[in-house]
């Protein structure tokens, strides 16, 4: 029923996504996956490995310049196997307000990724919020360990597995919910 | 006690060097009223330096983002009231915006005009509770009573128009849910009529005050390079001298059309994100003025039936306005496919929601760029060296809300 | 002799207002204790640490200056306690009282500044 | 010298008046004494906390009602007022909390997170004060309008002005402290 409505793509966003694509396939070759734009903003699916060169270039390169990490988050694909969990790191070069945000796929085997403190220090609580919901390892992180949750809970509730309701609600009967 | 052998002597300032074992354990614990909200932060003092913080926050941890998969998206509003509830409307808006840009419906200029008078009243109760509390946190109380008087009158006309105080729930995706009627206008007028008089009074009361100065300048400073490394934004990054305001940058609900200056202070201490909210205040006085004066007339909502919830009348006598409806309430509505960002100038900083849609009726994921998450990690910096009572002065003016903190 | 005892007799509603007042205090404590209910338990013993069970122990060793600046206001606040027979018979005593507090106070601001140019009550 | 006091009807305890004295059994007078200087602890998490502050600013003036002073510490705290929501992480501290408050102690939960979870039923959040702690005033709203905390102390002192002396050692008041596991 729903059309899906254009993406929203006007000259500057596109003249930045080529720039920053440019960049990305000159300095960090084999980093691009691939990229588009999504509503204003373009985005860079990047292969796991290369993502912290290419995390650090964006930064301390004269051309880019993204010095300021705007937020950093993790998701969960469950369907698409091999690639269930992805992590998303937002961009922003606020003194020519260019915006951009970059993606890392990996199994939910290996959910080891290196940190970004060291480039970015907003990152720290950022990496242990995506730790305690979604059970990233970020090798080198100084102090990985739950920030929100109870320290003594076992499981990364925000993974799609997980119910929302807490168990011990016991008067709301799915009879009532229609569930 | 060997450490203080040299009492002997004139009573010089012993500048010696406590070692590690000789600190106090202070714990600036959850219940604690200087906090203003609940987290905890474990300090080690030297007698009233702080040498050592160590914070912990999730104290009322709701899984906002957990909740945002499993609520249809017209139910998403009410939760986003409770992330930083000292100005909910502007989250409401922000979540609204969101939405609009993720199904690509462009809402009318006089729902954009009325949702800049809302979200700019919204900042300045929130500036209202932030200035106030510092000023009581310096032992100011009358501030406090007087000024909480003008939040009062901003509420009645929130009541007005959405019924709620606090927790707003304030328009719909792709407009407003009602225009203002006749007694928001009157009280709008009334308020902005005396409400300068009393932020004038409070100002002569605290800014020039000696003991506010003498206590907060140099209380919890940071430079303009840390505060962007710690992902500052909002007065706390203005404070420190970065002009970054999300208004103004990436323009939303026809910012553009309004004239408003950006106050930046100089040496991000306590007395400059006083000030520069206080400067604020009048700018969201003058961006509301403009907003009365050019107040253009049409409707209140685009044309996206299926998301927009007609008002009752049309749903009592309309079959189309009934089923359109019951598809929003039940949440049967199904959104595009698509993933965006949005963000908003909210009350402390850029308030961003990151909204993935899977095209089904609730979000797949939906992320919140909460600013008091990112910025309260330099706290601990901040406070490091300083006496005790400049860090109960950081924490107030840094404005940190827990139900944002702990989203 | 007699006015030895009368002499006494004199300083007799000074006692009653003593016991009357100390026997105020003691109903008062005795009645809440008797009345008030109490329960006793480990952690209402604990020390309150903002909701935490409380470690370590509170006789850790703290920095002198606290001492120092509670032991100056009580200085001066002693002087202020001098004030109140001047107060009181402030007519009497005439400008002659006058000089004899200005020197007083001459004196306790002396000390004054000798601190404040230690830097008795500076923090660092 | 006898001063007429009128107290208002409906709180005028039973009892032998004559002039310039007023006798009635002791319950009736602590009672009065308990109702109307309530030190409340605010125990303010969330929205309602800053509902709360509106509470006790000028408007709505909470001081009225005789709790004009907070007390942040449970040691001398008569009501503790729960306001916004309590996580899981939070729950021992709110029973620390409450196990530290003298005697007699009110517990009034204000809104609907600290009543019973609110809109909040999700993994982290306690469903409800009162499965940990005894409560005795539940006021609904999410937030509470002040009007409704208002007369949520209302109803807490009406508790407190006809509970008597021996409530607070009586052997059914023993039974529900160890039902909830409190010493």
């Amino acid at each position: 029923m729903h059309q899906s409505h254009p993406q929203t793509t006007n000259a500057a966003v596109q003249q930045l996504h080529d720039s920053v694509l440019a960049f990305l396939q000159e300095n960090v070759p084999g980093a691009v996956i691939s990229s588009h734009i999504d509503y204003d903003f373009p985005l860079f699916i990047l292969e796991k490995s290369h993502t912290i060169d290419a995390l650090a270039a964006l930064k301390s390169a004269q051309s880019m310049e993204f010095s300021f990490l705007t937020t950093m988050c993790g998701i969960h694909y469950p369907e698409n196997k091999g690639a269930e969990f992805a992590l998303m790191y937002q961009l922003h070069n606020m003194p020519l307000n260019k915006r951009i945000r970059i993606k890392t796929f990996m199994a939910s085997n290996d959910l080891t990724m290196p940190t970004v403190t060291h480039i970015w220090r907003a990152s720290n609580w950022m990496e242990r919020e995506a730790f305690d919901f979604y059970g990233f390892r970020f090798s080198g992180h100084p102090d990985l360990r739950r920030i929100l949750n109870m320290d003594e809970m076992t499981y990364h509730p925000l993974r799609k597995e997980y119910p929302l309701e807490d168990a011990g609600r016991h008067d709301k009967e799915d009879k009532y919910f229609g569930r | 006690m060997a450490k203080h052998s040299h009492i002997g002597q004139a009573i010089a300032p012993a500048t010696d060097v406590v070692d590690e074992k000789d600190y106090t354990i202070l714990n600036l614990g959850p219940t604690h009223p200087a906090t203003h909200g609940i987290f905890q932060n474990v300090l080690k003092m030297d007698g009233e330096i702080i040498r050592h913080a160590e914070p912990t926050i999730g104290y009322i941890h709701r899984a906002f983002e957990k909740l945002g998969e499993h609520r249809p998206y017209a139910q998403i509003a009410p939760i986003t009231d409770r992330l930083n509830y000292c100005s909910s409307p502007i989250n409401n808006m922000g979540w609204h915006m969101t939405v609009e840009k993720l199904i690509g419906c462009e809402v009318p200029k006089r729902a954009q005009y009325l949702r800049v008078i809302i979200m700019e009243l919204a900042r300045l109760t929130d500036h209202i509770v932030c200035d106030t509390v510092i000023a009581v946190d310096t032992g100011a109380m009358t501030g406090f009573l007087y000024l909480f008087q003008w939040r009062e009158k901003i509420y009645e006309i929130y009541e007005e128009v959405c019924g709620a105080r606090l927790t707003t729930n304030i328009g719909r995706i792709g407009g407003m849910e009602r225009d203002f009627n006749e007694t928001a206008w009157r009280k709008l007028h009334a308020f902005m009529k005396e409400f300068p008089k009393a932020l004038e009074e409070f100002d002569r009361l605290v800014t020039r005050n000696r003991i506010f100065i003498d206590r907060t300048v140099g209380a919890g400073a940071i430079t303009a390079e840390r505060a962007l490394e710690y992902g500052f934004t909002g007065p706390n990054l203005r404070a420190a001298g970065v002009d970054y305001d999300v208004r103004v940058m990436n323009p939303y609900s026809s910012y553009e059309d309004f004239q408003f200056t950006i106050p930046v202070g100089t040496k991000g201490d306590t007395y400059d994100r006083y000030m520069v909210r206080m400067m604020e205040m009048w700018e969201s006085y003058r961006i509301i003025e403009q907003a009365i004066a050019k107040m253009p007339d049409g409707p209140i909502a685009a044309n996206v039936p299926e998301f927009f919830l007609p008002p009752k009348e049309l749903v009592y006598s309309q079959m189309e306005a009934l089923i359109y409806h019951f598809k929003i309430v039940m949440g049967e509505t199904d959104l595009p496919k698509g993933e965006v960002y949005h963000s908003v100038e909210g009350g402390n900083g850029e308030l961003g929601f990151y909204l993935i849609s899977d095209g089904g009726r609730t979000p797949y994921r939906l992320h919140f760029r909460r600013p008091c998450f990112i910025y309260y990690q330099a706290y601990p910096e901040m406070i490091v060296n300083g006496m005790l009572s400049d860090a109960i002065l950081t924490l107030s003016s840094m404005n940190v809300i827990a139900g944002e903190l702990d989203a | 002799m007699e006015t030895s005892t009368s002499h006494l007799w004199d300083y007799f509603p000074i006692l009653i207002m003593a016991i009357v007042a100390m026997g105020f205090v003691v109903s008062v404590m005795a009645l809440t204790h008797l009345v008030g209910p109490r329960r006793k338990s480990a952690i209402k013993d604990d020390p309150f640490e903002c909701g935490i069970e409380a470690q370590g122990n509170a006789r850790t060793p703290f920095s002198i200056k606290y001492f120092l600046v509670a032991i100056l206001f009580v200085l001066f606040d002693v002087e202020v306690i001098f004030m109140y027979p001047w107060a009181v018979n402030f007519k009497e005593l005439g400008v002659f009282g006058l000089w004899e507090m200005f020197t007083f106070m001459g004196v306790m601001i002396v000390g004054l500044v000798y601190i404040i140019r230690r830097g008795a009550l500076k923090w660092e | 010298m006898s001063i007429n006091v009128n107290i208002r009807e409906e709180f005028k305890p039973e009892g032998l008046e004559g002039a310039g004295f007023f006798a009635t059994s002791l319950d009736k007078v602590v009672g009065l004494a308990r109702a109307n200087s309530l030190w409340p602890l605010p125990f303010a998490t969330s929205c309602c906390g800053i509902e709360f502050m509106a509470t006790m600013a000028s408007h709505y003036d909470l001081a009225r009602f005789g709790s004009e002073r907070l007390s942040f510490s449970p040691r001398q705290a008569d009501l503790l007022m729960v306001m916004g929501t309590i996580s899981k992480k939070m729950g021992p501290i709110l029973r620390q909390v409450y196990e530290q408050m003298a005697e007699p102690k009110w517990v009034l939960s204000m809104g609907a997170c600290a009543s019973t979870g609110g809109i909040f039923d999700t993994y982290s959040v306690l469903q409800g004060i009162d499965r940990i702690i005894p409560v005795d005033v539940y006021i609904p709203g999410c937030p509470p309008r002040p009007e409704q905390v208002l007369d949520g102390i209302l109803k807490i002192q009406e508790l407190a002005r006809n509970e008597g002396v021996q409530r607070r050692k009586s052997p059914e008041y023993k039974a529900m402290l160890d039902q909830y596991g409190l010493q």
